[in-house]
């Protein structure tokens, strides 16, 4: 109750900012129906799809994570993503596109002149060939999935308030200002650093901030003792698959056409995907001599998350390299490092994207080339050493706002609410307590209605009780 | 000791729900329900996958088994009765046993009263 | 029985109209190759993209509905939706397609001169930049899905064969006139109402049919008694994701081209879904006490339901607004109004189809702006107060024939054939009664095969005498 | 054990192998941005999209099998196509791409020229409108399809070591070869067959494979006894939507461009899907007495394997009556032709893709118009038999190679390793004994870590014993 | 009123459809099936999830509870010794516990006609 | 042939994998779990479908069969107790019965034999 509370407050201010911004409405529309004229169709075609794709990675994450915890808290999870697709797409539209997209404040910040979409209307996008909208689209989708893929890291025990009110903070303080500096011209952009669609910006930041968290919140009771198992792998290969299939569009979407650049893009997310599974599999039938399902999911993720950054800089042979590191990599820092730090990252965010992010951020640096795309840059192997410095520095600066912003963010969260559920509501499991829900119903086990019309109550109780009159006597 | 017995009630699963309200009527203080196929006179149904036909015959049921002192076992039984009969195949069967000791695991208390309402 | 032999007079006399007209076959192809320069790939790229994205949303229906029926009618419920994605196609490419876009017969009804799809052939739509070919499959999807809607409000109770009939008749009776109607030229585009996607065709005319259906179809038993809770909820997410991810298609594939028209679309499909969903969630936190993932997903159903007629003529900020309250209002009806007036609209398609189409149709009148769409008009905050005007009576309209229409159907379907399974075999389950298969088949719960080669019978009774020989002795 | 050898030795020498490629990856890059300009980027939106769908069949493939077994073999099922997805996209980019496409040796194999995807770089497809990497991409994913729908026939039994090494051989000598006779210029090209979207390529060539290895590895253990009834219907539904919404890019993305011709594959599959469901549900509900949801799942995929071959050279009105032929013959397959025979195709790979393959191969002799598609031919009923005569050929020479082929690489594969799982092995289920995993962890059954850090298995021991010391005294 | 019986036999899973054939075989009219997780002698198996192992030793059963009276408790007893036995640690168990009685709700019929035959 | 008791106890379903090993502790070579769901005097949780609460009060469980000879029936109550005791409403209760026989069908012995450890 006393979370609710602040979370009316907290509520109450975010309804009321945006009830403020609603007035402005007219204003937002400023079309200019001259310069359509310019907007390519296909390219239009294949960002608008490629909005939907990224979309649908967002739930599909929540299917991802959802089927490796326990049946308990199978719907707090999914609830975790899915709400985040909500909440964060009307923060985006209403702030975070400025924020991040707006005119360039010193190389830090949007100005928040966009704010509302504001002056977006039927616009072009500059330098684009799609319409600004198009673009609103798809980049709102990436800060929907970057908190998202956080809640890995802190499942099943987080209290609902305080992870809406986090995540939303979040959004605003940290995802927005980061991709303004990779991709709205901000100080990293100017660097020189590459992150084609999101190495830096969306996995190091998000794996990053996950391991923060999970270390603040503490572990899961009785983690370590008390087996911990996925309760249902074939949503998590769900999860994967729409994963993988969404993946397509955020990695070949990021070339803002219809183009080669997007080809080379869509088949180098391919072999680095397949080529992390492949090498996850094997490495763990070596090692525990069993070749397992969740090996193959979490080999795929680990290798599109490595070749995110890339995927526009690189050739096809390189993508399956970084893709076979990846799954090694990624496998050794779940199934050994972790085990070794004993940090209890539910869900690996940390093991998968913070460190998957981190290889493929570097190995950008090492087989990016011209030849693959002349607006990028030339890496250590193709003769140059500018770009894996600038790479480097990027990664240190996402780890730092990573950790020192998810700290300083979650520190303020715990002064003014519960974050973490108490031992017995984990113990019951937060689908029960925290939403009220169960994942699956029982047939057998089931519950009268306390709530309805007061004419079904009575009615229920008089049909039992002339039943059962004779029995009582 | 007083003599307890365990009532094991055997019936269809779309009843559960009123028994129990019949059984907390009568002053029943507990109960542990579980799911069971059952087997019996109660013809099965048949499935059909791919053009082949499949004679189930186990059909969903619920057991109760209901530990009782104080409560007459005669009343349980007969409100069970009341509840659950349909006249139709597959109502199900009340089994009794005798239970030698109960222990309520919270205070240690044996016999009866661990099965007693507190007072 | 007795409905079987009814089904298969019906039956036949379909199967036979349908060879007729596949006679009629060569005389269908009448391609104009001339004319195929006038294709913009780009626009028709995004309309088959767009078509297979509103596929996906019919058998997505089936999970969100199906999640939400007891275990033994899950697979009736899904099956309802995914048999009418078959029905209903091979009735719009015969009949459908012709009724509603054929040349308009005094604004009422489509000539059938494109039964079977004659004469479309390799042409290029109308005033548009696709092929005819790409609308028809465009459509079709909206056809199917239609219907499919319906079958929320009479979940858990109608039989099988009844429901296909009375589908295919509304398809042919209703839906075909009303889209039309609306956008085949009849006498409602006539009078100026603007339905960008649907929302006086689709939602309020299978939410209010569906409300027909099931007060004339009675409660289910025990309803109001008995608890009724869904049986997986991941399940229900899972289709709310495939229903959000094809809406895209549904909404800014609408726009029959790739371009601002479509991306402003996009935009406001999501942040209504978005802001819906918020808006529901927060109104049932302070309701109930709880944030529930169901109400997460019933949310963006209502978000998008909501912004579907206006999708294409309002600016994304309104569309916050027109989610927010869409939101509000359709949880109060599902939540508040339905347990007053206690009718067993099971899974709520009136409550949320009904009632948010009601006021996404509303919303467009008010909202509307040239600024968005030339060809659309300004709403009442706009400055005019035509376009309320014609949207309220359209609405009239489409309540009117969707009681009328479905009162009058089933009466007829009712005449013929048993409407309702009986009360032993609900309780039973459909599952098992009406399709002779359960969902998720225990591993404890076998059977014994009865039919099969006669052979592997005799041997399987033979391997069991042989060796209970002596125990029998 | 003997197993995990061989593989390990197999693995090796293709780790070398892939490695020794990977140093020729700078000569791999061979992009002519001159010719760039002629991308159309409508036509390449349309290949990408396409590609994407085309990759969620395969997962989607995994879950229409595994919702079919029984739960003690889920995970083995979805395993096996999802490997795949990963193994086979490594063999494309590096082997298969070029030795399909290649510049043709012949008429019988292509050149290794493009092995590691050599020369293609952001080159222009040749005689296309897209880039060479769109259909490097776009064919990727048909490889991988096509021997995922093996598995369907040797599920529940087969040894993962031995199923990753006999499909790997399979892709390489028997799917690559075909491919290339058929669509990269070979001999069957030559002869004059159509074949739009795989018909013989995919679904004859993987449906008699199945057969073949199916009658070679035996009945499961119990077949005919024992009830072997699918665990999680939905899941096949749910697999069945994937496949149908991924059939769209597999048989309109064939057009390789946005234009009429992919409209029509586009309707053509619909409405053959769709009357295919409707045939199958029909004539099962004659024939059992119930119309069920299996036979409605399994209804669509015969209508799209039949359309397959067909689809972009049949009008809507053939492809109405192609797919209702082929849901009356692939029920009748499967619920009688199988049953007689008594072979054990477990999930029915034959009696779908083989015998409904087959059927499109003939479909397309007798409906194709080249009204429809002036490179194609016309067909029997459009007034000449030289097409129906090539089909014939190609349908032998399929066959011929399915059974030939994949009866040597199976002996082969037998040499050297286990294929078949023990049967005590079969009885506990495959997910245990091959992959260490349970698909569904009842939150009963638990179990304590074995391996993990030392001190958390001290700490856990520790704990226990002082809490049991005085009892054990 | 005659000795009943309730025989508990815990076994494999896998065994059930053939133990409930050779039951009907020998004359028992009904059982009551439940799925249960066994642990004794029988080993458990491994499973691995991200690299860490685990050792699961509850181990998927079934236990059927056969009310008999008419029947001969030994016939029921060897009946299913036959089918069970494998040989293999693990074939299970079987308890026999003595019934207080038997109601059959349909009929309200007491004792050992509540599982008997009806003719 | 000595006295055979059957002790069913009821708990929660977290305490599981401790009480296992505690029971191991002491010498039980076997037991049979189930899952069931309990109804006493612990208060169940509401749900909330679409704006209507629900309160369910059949709580899921555990059942934990152990049919003992050697090891004596004390120490096994208490060991449980001292394992499952928390002292909040839902501990579980612990019931006892006779068992007439037990048999073990891999060997066919008869008796204590049948769950005693094999030398
Ligand atoms: N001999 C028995 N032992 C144990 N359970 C039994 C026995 N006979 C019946 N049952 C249980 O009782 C249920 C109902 O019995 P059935 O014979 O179908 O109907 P009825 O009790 O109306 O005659 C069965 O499904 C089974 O679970
Ligand atoms: N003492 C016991 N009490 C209750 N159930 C037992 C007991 N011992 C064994 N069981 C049950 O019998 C099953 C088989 O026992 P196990 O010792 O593994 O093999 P076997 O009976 O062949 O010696 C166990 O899985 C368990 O369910
Ligand atoms: N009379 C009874 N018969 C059978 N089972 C019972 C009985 N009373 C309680 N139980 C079981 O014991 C469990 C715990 O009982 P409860 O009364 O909630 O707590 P406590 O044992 O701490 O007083 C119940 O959930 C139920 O499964």
């Amino acid at each position: 109750m006393k979370g609710w509370i602040n979370m009316k407050k907290t509520w109450s201010i975010l309804c009321l900012t945006l009830l403020c911004m609603l007035f402005a409405i007219p204003a937002a529309l400023a079309a200019d129906p001259a310069e359509a004229a310019k907007i390519d169709t296909g390219d239009t075609a294949w960002v608008l799809m490629s909005a939907a794709l990224v979309f649908i990675m967002t739930p599909g994450l929540g299917f991802f994570y959802g089927g490796m915890v326990r049946s308990k808290n199978v719907l707090t999870t999914i609830m975790q993503s899915f709400f985040i697709v909500a909440m964060i797409s009307v923060e985006w539209v209403i702030l975070g596109y400025a924020m991040t997209f707006g005119t360039d404040i010193n190389g830090f910040i949007g100005s928040l002149a966009k704010v509302g979409l504001t002056g977006v209307g039927m616009n072009i996008l500059d330098n684009g060939t799609i319409p600004e909208l198009a673009f609103v689209a798809f980049q709102c989708m990436f800060a929907v999935i970057t908190p998202a893929l956080i809640t890995g890291a802190f499942a099943e025990r987080m209290r609902f308030a305080a992870f809406t009110v986090f995540i939303l903070l979040w959004a605003i303080f940290i995802y927005n200002p980061m991709a303004h500096w990779v991709w709205g011209g901000g100080f990293l952009a100017q660097l020189g650093a590459l992150d084609f669609a999101g190495g830096l910006v969306i996995h190091i930041l998000s794996g990053v901030s996950g391991l923060t968290i999970c270390i603040l919140l503490g572990k899961r009771h009785g983690y370590g003792k008390l087996p911990m198992l996925p309760h249902h792998l074939p949503m998590t290969v769900l999860g994967a698959t729409l994963l993988w299939f969404g993946w397509f569009g955020f990695n070949a979407g990021s070339a803002l056409g219809a183009n080669a650049l997007a080809a080379n893009a869509f088949v180098t997310s391919q072999s680095a995907a397949a080529s992390a599974t492949v090498a996850w599999v094997l490495i763990e039938w070596i090692h525990n001599g069993k070749p397992t399902i969740l090996g193959a999911a979490s080999g795929c993720i680990a290798g599109l998350v490595a070749i995110t950054p890339a995927a526009g800089f690189v050739a096809p042979m390189p993508s399956v390299i970084i893709g076979l590191v990846a799954g090694v990599v990624c496998y050794t820092a779940v199934a050994v490092v972790k085990a070794k730090l004993s940090y209890d990252d539910s869900l690996d965010a940390f093991g998968v994207h913070g460190i998957g992010g981190t290889w493929g951020a570097i190995a950008t640096g090492l087989w990016a080339t011209k030849e693959v795309n002349p607006a990028g840059a030339d890496g250590l192997f193709y003769g140059s050493s500018d770009l894996i410095v600038a790479q480097l520095i990027s990664i240190v600066v996402a780890y730092a706002l990573a950790i020192i912003g998810s700290f300083v963010l979650f520190k303020l969260v715990s002064a003014f609410m519960q974050v973490r559920v108490d031992e017995s509501e984990e113990v019951s499991g937060l689908d029960i307590v925290e939403h009220g829900e169960r994942g699956y119903a029982q047939s057998i086990m089931t519950g009268s209605p306390v709530i309805g019309s007061a004419e079904d109550a009575a009615m229920a109780m008089q049909a039992f009780s002339i039943d059962s009159d004779p029995v009582s006597k | 000791m007083r003599k307890i017995t365990k009532i094991d009630i055997v019936t269809r699963p779309n009843k559960l729900e009123e028994l129990k309200e019949a059984m907390n009527h009568i002053g029943v203080q507990g109960m542990t329900v579980s799911q069971v196929y059952g087997c019996g006179l109660q013809k099965g149904h048949t499935e059909v996958y791919r053009g082949r036909e499949y004679n189930i015959n186990l059909l969903p049921g619920v057991k109760l088994e209901i530990v009782v002192c104080e409560v007459p076992v005669e009343l349980v039984v007969e409100t069970a009765q009341k509840v659950l009969k349909t006249g139709k195949v597959g109502d199900g069967k009340i089994f009794l046993y005798n239970v030698e000791n109960a222990v309520r695991i919270r205070t240690g208390v044996e016999g009866s009263e661990a099965i007693m309402d507190e007072k």
